[in-house]
Order: C-alpha cells, then structure tokens, then sequence
C-alpha cells in the first residue's frame, strides 16, 4: 500500500508544479470558475495514461521507453527523444526557477542567486538518494499543498456554480486568451515525461502482474489527488485575485493566493508549498530525462545503483541539471519558460501518444491485459486532442499569450 | 519469428546480467546459392545513426574517434554466442571484454569518479 | 558478402521486370543452436503491421473498411530475393507470381 | 487597461496583507516596487497608441496617482509606518475604483 507514494510523487510532477499553478491561478483571476472543465478533463486523461503505463511495466517488465525503441526502431526513438527532452528540459528549468521564486518571496533574495543552489541540493540528492528515498521524501513534502484545498474550503465557494463549469463554455469576450489558457492547462497537465516516469517507478519498485489492481487504485487515486489541489487553487483564485483585477502575470502576485483565505499563514504555505511542489517535479522531470536516454539506449540505470555502477545515467542527470540552472542564473524568468514550454507540450503531445497506442494493444507485451475498448477510445480520443492542441497551441500563443 | 520485431533493438545482456546496449544493427551473409545468415550483432558505434541517415553516421564515427575510448567503430558480437532471445537478448559473453561498455567505463574513470560519493572502490 | 540488415529495412524492391512492388519491412528467420537462417522477406505496408506487433489494432478497422486486400503481405522466401545490391534489391521472379503471407 | 487594474489590485493586496503582519517586509516592498514599474511601463504604452473617445489624460492621472501612493508606500514600509501606510492605502483603493471605471469604460466603448 506504501506504493501509493508513486502515484502522489507523479501527481506533484503533473498538476503540482509551477505550470498547473500559475495557469490554474491566471485561468481562476481572469474567467473565475469558467476553466474548470479543463483540469477535469487534464486529471481524467491522465489517469488513463497513467494507468496503462503502469499496467506496460506491470506485465511486461518494460517501461514505455523501452518498448517505444523496439517497437519502432532506433530513427523513431530519436525523434521523439528530441522533442521529448527539450520541452522537459525547459520544464526542469521553469521548476527550478519556481523553487527560486519561493525563496526570492520568503527572503526578498532575487531567483537567479538561487539557482546554483537548488541545482546542487536537487543534483545531490539524484547522486545519493534511493528511488524510495526520493519517492517518499518528495510526496510526503507534497502534502503541504493540501493547504490548497483547505484555502478554497475556508473561501466558501459556491458548488453549483463550480460544477456548472466543468461543462466547457466560451466566454463573452477575450476568447484567444480562454483558448490559450485551456491549452495551457491540458499541456500542463498531460506531460509525456509523466507517463516515462511512472512506468519506470513501477520498474525500480518491481512491480509484477499482481499489482494490476493496485496499479489502477494508485493511478486513480494520485491523479486526482493533483486535480483536486489544481481545482482548488482555481477557486482559491477566483476568489481571492479575480475580485482585486489581479491576473497572475507574475510569481508574486500569485503568493497572494492564499493571503485572503488564511490571513496569517497564507502567504508562507503558498511559499513552502511551490518549493515543495517544485523541488519534487524537478527530481521527477530530472529522473524522467535520465531514464530516457538510459532505457533508450540499452544502459544500466535505476536510482538505487552508485553512480559508479551505472555512470552513463548518473553523467546524464549531472549534466542536465548542471545546464538547467544556467538560464536561471542568466536571470530568464520561469514564468515565460513554463508559459512556452506548456504550448510546446501540446504541440509534441501526439509524438508521445500515438505509439502508446500500438503498444498497448500490442499482445507479445500485455497478452490478455492490452487495452480494452474503453482505454482504446480514451487513447483515441486523447490523440484526436493531442493533433487539435498540436496544431492550435503555437498560433494560440502568439495571438493568446 | 520477425528478425526486425523480435531481435533488432532488443536488450542485450551479458552473462552476469549487466545491460550492454541495444542491437543497433545485424549482419548477414549472402551469397549466390547459399541460404542468407545471420553472422553478427552490431551494438553502438556509428550503427544506429546510419538508420537515420548515413551522414550522421559519418559525424558519428569522426566524433567518436576525437573523444572519449576513441573508438569510432561498431562492436561487432557473433551471432553463435547468443543464449536466448525473450524479452531481452542473454549473451554468453562478458559485457567488458566486447567493448560494448567502453564508454561507461571512460565516463566512470574520468567524470563521475572524481566528484565525491560516487560509491566506486577506488575512493575508499 | 555481407549486408546489414537495418538498412535493408525499408528499401524499394522491384521484381525482375523492374515493376515496383514495395519496401522490405520484415526478415523471416528460424534458429538453432548457432545460426539464424533468414527464411523469408516479407514486403508492403501490411508487414509493417507485422513487425509493429499491430495486428490486433488494426484488423478490426481493416474489416470495418472492407479493405482485404491492403492487409496483405507478399512473402519473398529467400532462394527468389537477389540482394547482390543491397540499396536496390530486385525479386527473381515477377510480380505475378508472388505468394502471399498467411 | 486591464493590466493597470491588475496591478493596482496587487499592490492594493499586498499592502493590506502587510498591514495584518503576514508577509514580509522584502517581499511587500518588491512587490510595490514592481507594481510601480509595471504601472509606469503601461502608462508608456497606452500614450503610445492613444484611443479615441477615452480621456487619456484622465488614464495618465489615474495612473500617476496611483504610482506615487505606491511609491511611499514602500517607504512606509522601510520606516514601519502602519498607520500613514494605511493612508496610502486608503487612497490607493480610491484610484484602483476609478482605473476600474475608466477599465470599464473602454471595454463598453470597444463593443
């Protein structure tokens, strides 16, 4: 039952982190309850993705890396690696950049003098933590963001109103924003590198065929854990910054989420909780790039091995969080980062997605456990999303953003 | 039994189960009247990036004789010394001695060795 | 001499009047105790259903589309393929007397 | 214009949030700082490509008021002075509901 970790750890990685916050913020100041359909449909799919990568590493014992390279040889794999690890590289920058925005507003000390720090901390605990280690350590912090959920309870929120809104709707004016800020979210939301993460935690714990069932639970239950928390903050929002005119264009009007809710300690939980939430996204973002190339090319890697054992994977997490914190040091601001790296997300969303389908209906892998028509439509639906978001999420962002 | 389904890109793991590379590339034999074989797996090397496209194999093998093991070349594993092809590919060798490992070992001896807490022998 | 087999993965092959007949998708082969014989060619798109391992994705929406014929796959066996240049191998025989895939 | 009201509104909250004690002082007066920034930048752009039909030097007031409230309110906070900060503060929101007028205004004559 422990297991349950994983699915909170991937849950941080995707509703928790600097990208679902600040654009669950911006979507709850600038449309009040209107965008909530949009997580709901985000935590829906992600569900469903993350159970069947978990269900791949279950009965197959391949994570869903591995069997993409088999399966569609070493030029497909490449493409897809490039794609996959650039937008996750500017991700792991915006989430350390989201550590150093927390900080900067507890202490008053600009982000860039944070950012060597936080890459160290993140790198030093890659380079001597176990994947237990970094599995629990990161959800049980994550726990702080329930503060979220407690925030928007205290603001009273109307249900009904809420729950009209997971119906989608167009507003009456602003709707390039709308569109954009609902692309935003999904890409926020449904980030492949979570799906490459998953299934290689449920390797490093060892899952077999009997976890199925616990698999389901943990994808259910995480998924939606990070939904909740994502709904909550766009309530808190519309609540809190929606009546001031506030519309989160940058991290510090974004503290004062929770300032109205919880007056005395608001401000310090939205701190702690970003650098939390942050800190266990970038170790997850970091894991998931070095996994990738490590599973791609047939290397030994798992989080529980010296780095001396499997040198190739420890160089890779060394250098990819070596080179994250230069733009942060160069003093680039997160915000735009996450805000281009989320269209970016949906624009290579149908790279990641449509070969999950073949292989999840694939029988030399998953036998009687392939996808049943249900998951089918769901993937199917989700590629037929992915293409739209792929191709509005670039012109969006130049008339939107 | 598909040789590009069921063997290319595969897992290859050595006798004592350690990961030594994916099959990037196989060699056959043909000739006039005798029924093509397989000889050799290719691991690494220039191999996998001639599949996208012989250029980049190109800069592959000069890149890799500038750096590193300065080896630009494939290693090249008799077909005969495979055990059994399931969901990896298990082969009677020793992953260190095929070259396969070359670049792990080079990364281990001159990086990540020398920063603290790597957990190799040698430190101690 | 020798021929490496992910680059034959894809190439046009021609049958012996120089009709197109498709790219090379998949290698049949047997083992035993020390070699791998490679028994057969499979050509056309379908075999690259084969070797995606996709069969039970895509039989279904071949049937809703009625569309039989797509879904086959010459099946080359060795002895008919000339492979003496590798970038562009031609059938011994024609297109007519192909053999289709089970 | 919506922008103005934005950042109006994040000074406005940042300053009663320091009036109760729960943030800290760096913090409110980086905020402050850069909501006058911001302000100032706006004000710039919104002279650039003037509207008709709206009282632009009625904007330009509006916005210059409320960057000179915001900019003693940051001293104030350097002098931990609650109760003139109060003032400020007073007549900050005094101007956030006339941004918000003239916010309105345009957004009606723009239909």
């Amino acid at each position: 039952m422990l297991q349950i970790t994983l699915g909170i750890v991937t849950s941080v990685g995707g509703f928790l982190e600097i990208g679902s916050v600040t654009t669950a913020a911006q979507a709850g100041a600038r449309f009040g309850y209107q965008l909530l359909w949009a997580i709901a449909l985000g935590t829906i799919c992600l569900i469903f993705l993350v159970e069947m990568s978990g269900r791949l590493a279950a009965v197959s014992k391949h994570t869903v890396v591995d069997a993409m390279r088999e399966r569609f040889g070493f030029p497909f794999f490449f493409i897809v690696c490039v794609g996959i690890v650039v937008v996750a590289f500017m991700v792991l920058v915006a989430e350390l950049g989201g550590i150093g925005f927390g900080l900067q507003i507890l202490t008053g000390i600009g982000f860039p003098w944070w950012a060597v720090p936080i890459s160290f901390v993140v790198w030093l605990l890659m380079w001597k933590g176990t994947f237990g280690l970094i599995e629990n350590g990161a959800s049980l912090l994550g726990l702080v963001t329930l503060s979220f959920l407690f925030a928007a309870f205290r603001l009273h929120p109307s249900w009904s109103s809420a729950g009209a809104a997971l119906i989608p709707s167009m507003p009456q004016s602003g709707k390039a924003q709308y569109g954009f800020i609902a692309v935003s979210i999904i890409g926020a939301s449904i980030s492949p590198y979570l799906m490459y993460f998953y299934s290689s935690g449920a390797i490093e714990d060892k899952w077999d065929r009997t976890y199925i069932p616990i698999n389901r639970f943990i994808a259910g239950f995480g998924m939606t854990f990070g939904g909740v928390l994502s709904i909550a903050v766009l309530i808190a929002s519309a609540l809190a910054l929606q009546p001031n005119g506030i519309l989160v264009d940058t991290f510090p009007q974004a503290a004062l989420l929770m300032t109205t809710a919880l007056p005395k300690w608001g401000f310090y939980l939205f701190a702690v909780s970003m650098i939390f939430a942050c800190f266990g996204a970038a170790l997850e973002i970091s894991l998931a790039i070095a996994y990738f190339f490590a599973q791609g090319f047939g290397w030994n890697w798992s989080e529980d091995l010296e780095p001396s054992k499997n040198a190739r994977y420890a160089f890779v997490y060394t250098i990819i969080i070596m080179l994250a914190a230069i733009p942060l040091v160069l003093g680039v601001d997160p915000i735009k980062v996450t805000v281009i790296s989320m269209a970016l997300t949906s624009a290579t969303l149908p790279l990641a997605i449509v070969p999950f389908l073949f292989l999840m209906n694939d029988p030399i892998y998953l036998g009687k456990y392939r996808n049943g028509w249900i998951s089918n439509t769901v993937v199917a639906i989700i590629i037929l999303m992915s293409f739209v978001l792929a191709v509005i999420s670039i012109p969006l962002q130049i008339i939107g953003g | 039994m598909g040789l590009v389904r069921d063997v290319l890109d595969k897992k290859l793991m050595d006798r004592e189960d350690c990961c030594m590379g994916r099959v990037s590339g196989l060699v056959m034999h043909v000739s006039e009247h005798a029924q093509p074989r397989v000889t050799h797996i290719l691991i690494g090397g220039p191999t996998p990036w001639m599949r996208i496209h012989p250029s980049l194999g190109r800069v592959s093998r000069w890149l890799a004789g500038m750096w590193g093991p300065k080896n630009g070349e494939a290693v090249r594993i008799p077909w005969s010394r495979v055990e059994t092809i399931g969901r990896d590919i298990k082969l009677d060798v020793e992953a260190k001695e095929t070259g396969a490992l070359d670049w792990e070992i080079w990364i281990a001896r001159h990086v990540i060795e020398r920063i603290p807490g790597s957990g190799s022998e040698e430190e101690e | 001499m020798e021929v490496n087999v992910e680059l034959l993965i894809g190439t046009k092959v021609s049958d012996v009047n120089g009709n197109k007949i498709g790219r090379i998708e998949e290698l049949r082969y047997e083992r035993d105790d020390t070699s791998c014989r490679i028994e057969a060619y499979l050509i056309g798109a379908s075999a690259l259903i084969d070797r995606l391992s996709a069969w039970t994705l895509l039989r279904p929406i071949g049937r809703a589309l009625r569309t039989r014929k797509v879904l086959q796959v010459y099946e080359v066996p060795w002895q008919e393929m000339d492979l003496r240049d590798p970038k562009h191998p031609k059938l011994r025989i024609a297109k007519g007397d192909l053999r289709h895939a089970k | 214009m919506d922008a103005a009201l934005s950042w109006v509104g994040t000074a406005g909250m940042a300053g009663d949030a320091w009036l109760r004690h729960t943030t800290p002082d760096k913090y409110t007066r980086q905020t402050l700082d850069l909501s006058g920034q911001t302000l100032l930048q706006i004000g710039r752009d919104l002279r650039k490509s003037p509207r008709p039909a709206i009282d632009n030097a009625m904007i330009d007031t509006a916005l210059a008021r409320s960057r000179s409230h915001i900019a003693r309110m940051s001293r104030l906070v350097v002098e931990k002075n609650a109760p003139d900060f109060r003032t400020q503060l007073d007549s900050l929101r005094q101007d956030q509901k006339l941004v918000k007028q003239l916010a309105d205004s345009i957004e009606a004559s723009s239909k």
